[in-house]
C-alpha cells in the first residue's frame, strides 16, 4: 500500500434549511504518497474548504457525503460517527492548519494549555503529570525558533499575528499527523511573515514532524514554490492537476490560463504584458449543471462545451478537463 | 506633462489614540504629486496607507505638517470634494443596502456646487456605466446585495466615470477582488487618467499591481515613506532595506525564493 | 432586506408569536367595549354560566375586570416601551456616531443608571405621590428608568458602524451628519431597534405589575391593570382561601403577553443576526 | 500610580467609579422621595393627635429625623424666635338694657327687660412668639442626609419608633438566605442548561428552549402565587407563609431549623426556576454565538473532547452572561423581593411592604438604599471578575498601564 492518502470520486453536497441542494464538490479524486506536498489553487466559492471537511471525515450536517471514497493509508473516512473520527482520526492521522490563525485559538487560555488539551484528547499524556507534559511541549516548540517560554505561557493576544500562526502550526502537528492540511495558512500574513512561515514548515517536513502536506490557497506563485503537484478547483471539480511547473509556466485549461495571465508580478520583462480578464464570476452550484463549468466564461468556448461533459483526460502529461486543449 | 503641483505634504504626522494608547499612523511624511500623474502607495497592512489616503481625501486632517491641495490647504471639505474623490475597498461595505444602486450613483452628484440638471444627470450615470462596460438596464431597480464583489466594485468607477473629479483617491479597490477581475479595475484606472486626464493615487498591499499601472511608487513601511521612484528603479535597484527585502520576499515564479 | 423578512414568516416562532401577540392586542383594544359586563353579583363567586370567569372581591365580573386590566397594562407597557426605546436610540445613536468626549460623556450616563435599579427608582417616584398615581404617571416612569438598555445596545452597534466605508462615501457625496444618522444608520439598526422595543415593551408590562403588587401601582377610576388584579386577589387572600380565578386567568395573560413577545424577539434575533442563524 | 499592577489600577478605578455611582444613587434616594407631596406632610396627614402641640412635636422630630432642620453642633433643633405683632380686631356685643329719662328699665309689652345691642370693637394687640425650626436648604439637608448614611443612622421608623437600621438588620438575614442562593443556583443551572442546549441543538433544544423561554416570561411573583396555589393549598405538601411556624420558638432546635427549611422551599424555587429560564435563554444564544466562532472550530477539528469543547464554550460564553447577570441584578432583587410578599417571608420584601402600606418613609429609604448598595456591590464584584477572568480585558487594561 504506496499511498498514504487516496481519494476516490469523492463528491459531497450541503443541505441548506430549505431543502436545497448545493453540490459543492464533485468526483475529486487524487492520490499522495509519502512526503508529496499537494497544491490545490482555486478563487473564493470553488470548494476548498468544503473539500477540506470532507478530507477529515467530518460530515457534520448540512455537510453529506454523496458518493465516493477517502482512504487515510488504507483506511476509510466514510460512514464513521463524528466521535470516531474525532478520537482516532483527528491530529493523530489527519490534521489541519486552519485559515485565519488570528481568532482559531481559544482566547482566554494559555498556549500550553490548549496544546495539553490536545494531548489529553488523544490520551497522549498518559503519564498525566505536568511537568512532563511542559517538557514534551517544550521540546517541540524549540523546534520553532521563537521563545518557547514566553509563547507556550501567553494568552494569544499577546502573541504577534505570526506568532500566533506558528503556535497553530505546532498545536496541529503535535502528534505528527500523517496527513496535514494547510487551508490558506498565510494569506492574512504581510509577505515577509509569509515567508518566515513557510520556512518553518519546511523545518518541519525535514525533521519529519509530518511528511505529506495539502496546501490551499489561492496565490499560484506561493504554490510555485511550495507543492510538488497543483490542482486547479474551479466550482467544485478539479480542472487541472500536474506538477508545480506544469501548471504555473505552462498551463492548458483556459482557466488556469486566465488565471496565470491574470498575475501581475514587478519585474522588466513583464512590464508590457498585458494581463487577461475574464467577465462574470463562478457559477451557483445549487442547481447541476451540464456541460463544462467554465463555458459561459471559456474565452476558447464552443457551443458543444454547454451541453458535452468534460472529463479529466491527458493532455502535455497532465489532466485537464476540457476536451479542446491542446 | 503639466507639472503643476496637485498634491503637496510637508513633514505631515497623524496620530490616534491619546496618552499611552498613542498611536503614529503617519510619521514625518513629505511629498509632491503633479497632475495627471498616476501614484501607487505600497505598503503592508498596518503601515498607515490607508490614513494617509484618507489625509489626502480630506477625511482626516493632520496632526503636524502642512498638507496642500493645489497650493492651499483643505479648509472647506466640500469644496475639496468637489474635485478629488475616492473609491473604498469593501465592494459590499460601500454601498447602502437600503437603496437601489441607480439611486445611490445619482446621489453622488449631491457634491457638486454646480449640480447638473436631472435630465443631465440621468445622461452622465448611463454614459459611466458603459464606460465600465455595464449596460444600463443590466442594474436597472437592483440592490447592492444583488450583485457580485467585481461587479460593485465598477459601480465604484462608474461613480467617478460619472463626477469626473480632478483626483481620484483609490483606496485599495482590487484587494477584496478575484485575480481575473482585478486587472479590469486597474485598466479602467489607466482609462481614467488617459480619457479625462485624472491624477490617481493608488493605494494597495500587491506591488505587482503597482508595477503595472503607475508612473511612481512610493513604498511605505511602519507609518514612513521609505522609498520612491518610478516602477523600475523601485523594483530593479531599490534603494532601501526594507524595499529589498519587500521584493525578495514577494514569491515569483521565475526566481528562486526559499530553497526547498 | 426583504429575503430576510421571507425568511422571518417562515419562522414557526415568529408565527406563534405574532399570532398569540395580535389576539392580546385585538382583546385589549376592543374587548373592553364589546363585551357588555355582567351586573355585580356577590363577592368570589366561582366561575359560572353567567360569570365566565367568577367575580372579584367587590362582586365585579372578571371577564371585564380582566379586559379592562388588559388595555390598561398594554398601554402602560407600549407608552414606556416607546419611550424608553426613543430615549435610549437617541443618546446611543448620538453618542454612537458622534465619538470622541460626547460619546464618553453619555456613556458614562448611560452606565451610571443601567447599574441604579430601576426597581427602586420606581418605588421611590411611586411612594411620593400618594393619590394621582396615573398609567400615564407609572408608564413615563418605567421608561425613564429603562432606558439605558436601549442606549447601550443602539450606541454599540452605531459605533460599529461609523467606521463603515458606506458612511464615508456618503460623507464624500456631500451628505449632512443629519442625513447620514438617517439615511445610512438607522435603516441599518431598524431591525435591531425594533428588536430592543419589543423587549422594553415587555419588561414595561412586567415593572408595571411588580409596582402593581406592592400596592404602588396605578390608582384612580378605571385604571385597574393585570397588576393590581393580581394585588387585590392577594390582598384578599383569594389564594388561600383557594378562590384561584382571581389570579389564574390575570398570571396567564401576562404570562402569554410576555412569552409572545419574547418568541417575536427570540425569531428576529435568528434571523437578522446571521451568526445566530444556524 | 501602581503602574505595574494594572489589575491593581483598575480596582481603584472601578471602586471610585462605583462610589461615584453611589454618591448619586443615594442623592436619587432622597430628593425622589420628595418630587411629589413632603413625605412629613403625607405622614403627619395620617395620624391625628391629641393635642397641637404634640403634633407640633411629632412634627419638628420626624423633620429632625428626615434631615429636613438645621441642627447645631449638639445635634439639636436650632430654632429661631419669630417676633411678631399680631392685631387682631374682636367684635364682641355689648348688651345694655334701655332706661328712660327716670333711670327706670322700660320693660316691653311682656314685661321683659328690653336690651339694645350695640357691636364694640376691641383691638388689642399681642405679640405672636414663633419658635419653629430652621428649614434646611434642600442641598444642606442632602449632606445632612449623607452625614447620617455614612454614620450608618437611616432614621427611625415613623410607625413604631425602631431603628431603621434594626428593621433592616433583622429583616436582611432572611433575605439573602433566599435570595442569594436562588439567584447563584440559578445562575449556574440556568447557564449549563443554556450551554447544552446550545451544543446539542437536536432534540434536547427543541424541548429546553421553549420550556426555558415560557419560565423567563413567567413573573417571580406570578409563579410564586401558582406554587402557594398548588403545593400550598390544593395539595397542601409545603407551608406558603411566613419563614417558620409560629408555634416554634426562634432557636437553633432541630424542628425550628427544619420548618425553616420547610417553609424554604417554595420561595425558594418560585425565584429559582424563573431565574434559571431567563439565564437558560441568554446562554443559549451566546452558546451558538460561540459555536460559530473560529477557535471552537478549530478545537472540533483539533479533535478535541466533546467535554472539553463544551468546557471552551461555557467558559467563553459565561463571560458576557456574567455582565448580564450583574446589570440585571437590580430587576431580579425587586421580583424577588415581590416574591417574598406572597409568602409572607419576613425579609426586606415584607419589611418594604408595610413600610409603603404606612407610608413610613424612613423604612422605604432605608430598604431602597439597601437594595442599590447591593446591586452596586454586585455589579463591582462582577466588573473585578471578569477583569481577572477574561485575558482579553486584562490585556486592554496592561496596555492602558504601559
Amino acid at each position: 500500500m504506496s499511498h498514504i492518502l487516496e481519494v476516490k470520486d469523492l463528491t459531497l453536497h450541503y443541505l441548506t434549511r430549505f431543502g436545497q441542494k448545493i453540490h459543492a464538490v464533485t468526483d475529486v479524486s487524487f492520490t499522495m504518497k509519502q512526503g508529496e506536498i499537494l497544491g490545490i489553487a482555486g478563487e473564493s466559492g470553488c470548494g476548498k474548504s468544503t473539500l477540506v471537511n470532507g478530507l477529515m471525515g467530518l460530515f457534520i450536517p448540512p455537510l453529506y457525503p454523496t458518493s465516493g471514497d477517502v482512504l487515510v493509508s488504507g483506511e476509510s473516512l466514510m460512514n464513521r460517527t463524528t466521535k470516531d473520527i474525532r478520537t482516532n482520526i483527528l491530529s493523530q492521522k489527519v490534521s489541519m492548519i486552519p485559515q485565519g490563525a488570528f481568532n482559531a485559538l481559544n482566547p482566554t487560555r494559555k498556549i500550553k494549555d490548549i496544546a495539553a488539551d490536545v494531548m489529553a484528547a488523544h490520551s497522549e499524556n498518559k503519564s498525566g503529570n505536568k511537568r512532563e507534559i511542559y517538557e514534551r511541549l517544550r521540546e517541540r516548540f524549540d523546534l520553532f525558533g521563537m521563545e518557547t517560554d514566553r509563547i507556550l505561557n501567553s494568552y494569544p493576544i499577546q502573541l504577534t499575528a505570526g506568532e500566533r500562526q506558528r503556535s497553530v502550526i505546532g498545536i496541529s502537528t503535535l502528534l505528527n499527523p500523517k496527513v496535514v492540511i494547510a487551508d490558506e495558512p498565510t494569506s492574512a500574513l504581510d509577505v515577509t511573515t509569509q515567508k518566515v512561515v513557510i520556512k518553518m514548515i519546511f523545518d518541519l517536513l525535514e525533521k519529519n514532524i509530518f511528511s505529506t502536506m495539502i496546501f490551499i490557497t489561492h496565490e499560484l506563485p506561493l504554490l510555485r514554490h511550495v507543492a510538488h503537484n497543483i490542482a486547479i478547483m474551479y466550482a467544485g471539480e478539479f480542472v487541472e492537476c500536474g506538477t508545480a511547473v506544469q501548471v504555473v509556466h505552462d498551463p492548458r485549461h483556459p482557466y488556469t490560463k486566465a488565471l496565470m495571465g491574470a498575475m501581475l508580478s514587478a519585474d522588466a520583462n513583464q512590464k508590457n504584458k498585458k494581463p487577461t480578464t475574464i467577465e462574470g464570476a463562478p457559477p451557483s452550484l445549487a442547481k447541476k449543471i451540464e456541460g463544462c463549468r467554465f463555458a459561459e466564461r471559456c474565452p476558447s468556448a464552443r457551443p458543444e462545451c454547454r451541453n458535452k461533459n468534460q472529463n479529466l483526460r491527458m493532455v502535455g502529461e497532465r489532466l485537464v478537463r476540457c476536451d479542446y486543449a491542446e | 506633462m503639466r507639472n503643476n503641483i496637485v498634491f503637496s505634504a510637508k513633514n505631515i504626522s497623524k496620530f490616534f489614540g491619546h496618552g499611552k494608547k498613542l498611536v503614529c499612523a503617519v510619521d514625518d511624511i513629505s511629498f509632491d504629486i503633479a497632475d495627471g500623474e498616476i501614484v501607487s502607495i505600497v505598503g503592508g497592512s498596518g503601515c498607515g496607507k490607508s490614513v494617509l489616503a484618507k489625509i489626502m481625501l480630506g477625511l482626516y486632517a493632520p496632526d503636524r505638517g502642512t498638507f496642500l491641495y493645489k497650493g492651499k490647504p483643505i479648509v472647506d471639505t466640500r469644496d475639496h470634494w468637489n474635485e478629488v474623490q475616492s473609491v473604498f475597498q469593501d465592494p459590499f461595505g460601500c454601498f447602502n443596502q437600503f437603496f437601489s444602486i441607480r439611486t445611490q450613483l445619482k446621489d453622488a452628484f449631491g457634491i457638486l456646487k454646480n449640480k447638473p440638471s436631472k435630465q443631465e444627470i440621468e445622461q452622465r450615470v448611463d454614459e459611466a456605466l458603459l464606460a465600465v462596460n455595464v449596460k444600463p438596464s443590466d442594474i436597472e431597480g437592483k440592490y447592492p446585495f444583488e450583485l457580485s464583489g467585481g461587479q460593485m466594485q465598477r459601480m465604484l468607477l462608474a461613480r467617478i466615470f460619472a463626477l469626473k473629479p480632478k483626483v481620484l483617491i483609490a483606496d485599495e479597490p482590487t484587494s477584496m477582488v478575484d485575480a481575473c477581475v482585478r486587472a479590469n479595475i486597474l485598466d479602467y484606472l489607466m482609462k481614467l487618467k488617459e480619457s479625462l486626464g485624472m491624477t490617481i493615487v493608488f493605494v494597495t498591499h500587491d506591488i505587482g499591481l503597482a508595477y503595472y499601472v503607475s508612473d511612481r511608487i512610493f513604498i511605505m513601511h511602519e507609518s514612513k515613506i521609505v522609498e520612491t521612484g518610478k516602477p523600475e528603479e523601485v523594483t530593479q535597484h531599490p534603494k532601501s532595506a526594507h524595499t529589498i527585502r519587500l521584493l525578495e520576499d514577494i514569491p515569483d515564479i521565475n526566481r528562486e525564493w526559499i530553497k526547498k | 432586506m426583504f429575503k430576510l423578512l421571507k425568511n422571518l414568516i417562515k419562522e414557526p416562532m415568529f408565527v406563534i408569536g405574532s399570532v398569540l401577540f395580535l389576539t392580546t392586542i385585538l382583546a385589549g383594544l376592543f374587548g373592553p367595549f364589546l363585551y357588555v359586563s355582567m351586573p355585580e353579583g356577590a363577592t368570589y363567586e366561582a366561575p359560572s354560566a353567567t360569570y365566565l370567569l367568577g367575580t372579584d372581591n367587590l362582586g365585579q365580573d372578571y371577564v371585564a375586570l380582566l379586559l379592562k386590566g388588559l388595555q390598561n397594562s398594554l398601554y402602560v407597557g407600549f407608552m414606556a416601551g416607546i419611550i424608553a426605546t426613543t430615549v435610549g436610540t437617541l443618546i446611543g445613536l448620538f453618542g454612537g456616531f458622534k465619538g470622541g468626549i460626547v460619546d464618553d460623556i453619555l456613556n458614562m450616563f448611560t452606565n451610571l443608571f443601567i447599574v441604579i435599579p430601576s426597581f427602586v427608582v420606581l418605588v421611590l417616584v411611586s411612594a411620593s405621590w400618594p393619590e394621582g398615581r396615573s398609567l400615564t404617571l407609572i408608564a413615563v416612569l418605567i421608561g425613564l428608568t429603562t432606558w439605558p438598555w436601549t442606549a447601550r445596545s443602539v450606541r454599540a452597534q452605531a459605533a460599529s458602524l461609523r467606521g463603515r466605508d458606506h458612511i464615508s462615501l456618503a460623507r464624500i457625496n456631500g451628505a449632512t451628519n443629519l442625513e447620514i444618522i438617517f439615511k445610512h444608520i438607522l435603516p441599518y439598526l431598524a431591525s435591531y431597534v425594533f428588536m430592543v422595543f419589543i423587549m422594553q415593551v415587555a419588561s414595561g408590562i412586567l415593572s408595571e405589575s411588580a409596582i402593581s403588587m406592592i400596592g404602588l401601582g396605578p390608582i384612580g377610576e378605571g385604571s385597574t391593570s393585570l397588576g393590581v388584579i393580581l394585588n387585590t386577589a392577594k390582598n384578599n387572600s383569594a389564594i388561600t382561601d383557594g378562590y384561584w380565578w382571581g389570579i389564574f386567568p390575570a398570571a396567564i395573560v401576562i404570562t402569554m403577553i410576555v412569552f409572545a413577545l419574547y418568541l417575536l424577539n427570540n425569531s428576529m434575533e435568528g434571523v437578522f443576526n446571521p451568526r445566530l442563524r444556524k | 500610580m501602581f503602574k505595574k499592577y494594572p489589575t491593581v489600577r483598575y480596582v481603584l478605578q472601578r471602586a471610585i467609579w462605583y462610589f461615584l455611582t453611589f454618591l448619586v444613587a443615594l442623592s436619587l434616594n432622597f430628593f425622589l422621595p420628595r418630587l411629589g407631596s413632603d413625605p412629613v406632610d403625607i405622614m403627619m396627614a395620617q395620624s391625628s393627635f391629641s393635642s397641637p402641640e404634640i403634633r407640633k412635636q411629632t412634627e419638628e422630630n420626624l423633620r429632625k429625623e428626615f434631615g429636613l432642620l438645621v441642627l447645631d453642633k449638639q445635634d439639636s433643633i436650632v430654632r429661631d424666635t419669630v417676633r411678631s405683632i399680631v392685631i387682631d380686631t374682636v367684635v364682641n356685643v355689648v348688651a345694655d338694657t334701655v332706661i328712660d329719662e327716670q333711670g327706670n328699665v322700660t320693660l316691653d309689652s311682656l314685661g321683659n327687660v328690653v336690651v339694645s345691642e350695640r357691636n364694640e370693637t376691641v383691638i388689642n394687640k399681642h405679640e405672636k412668639i414663633e419658635i419653629n425650626a430652621v428649614k434646611a436648604s434642600k442641598f444642606s439637608q442632602l449632606i445632612n442626609y449623607i452625614g447620617q448614611v455614612f454614620q450608618g443612622d437611616l432614621g427611625t421608623s415613623f410607625k413604631n419608633q425602631k431603628k431603621v437600621s434594626e428593621i433592616i438588620a433583622q429583616a436582611l438575614p432572611w433575605t439573602i438566605a433566599l435570595q442569594l442562593p436562588a439567584i447563584l443556583f440559578g445562575w449556574i443551572f440556568g447557564n449549563g442548561l443554556g450551554a447544552l442546549a446550545a451544543y446539542r441543538r437536536g432534540v434536547f433544544d427543541k424541548v429546553i428552549f421553549p420550556l426555558a423561554l415560557l419560565m423567563s416570561s413567567i413573573p417571580f411573583f406570578v409563579f410564586g402565587m401558582v406554587l402557594v396555589y398548588f403545593f400550598g393549598v390544593v395539595w397542601d405538601i409545603f407551608p406558603a407563609v411566613g419563614a417558620y411556624s409560629l408555634e416554634l420558638t426562634p432557636g437553633f432546635s432541630l424542628d425550628f431549623i427544619l420548618s425553616i427549611g420547610y417553609h424554604y422551599i417554595l420561595p425558594f424555587f418560585s425565584i429559582f426556576l424563573i431565574l434559571a429560564g431567563g439565564q437558560a435563554i441568554g446562554m443559549r444564544s451566546m452558546g451558538i454565538y460561540e459555536l460559530g466562532t473560529d477557535y471552537i472550530k478549530y478545537a472540533k477539528w483539533l479533535g478535541l473532547k466533546e467535554s472539553r469543547v463544551l468546557v471552551y464554550l461555557f467558559r467563553n460564553a459565561m463571560l458576557p452572561q456574567l455582565t448580564g447577570l450583574a446589570l440585571s441584578i437590580g430587576q431580579m432583587v425587586g421580583g424577588a423581593l415581590i416574591t417574598e410578599m406572597i409568602f409572607s417571608y419576613p425579609g426586606l420584601g415584607m419589611a418594604m411592604l408595610t413600610a409603603i402600606q404606612t407610608n413610613d418613609y424612613p423604612v422605604i429609604q432605608g430598604v431602597t438604599l439597601l437594595i442599590t448598595t447591593s446591586v452596586l456591590l454586585a455589579n463591582f464584584t462582577v466588573d473585578i471578575l471578569i477583569a481577572l477572568l477574561d485575558p482579553r480585558v486584562k490585556q486592554s487594561l496592561s496596555m492602558d498601564a504601559k
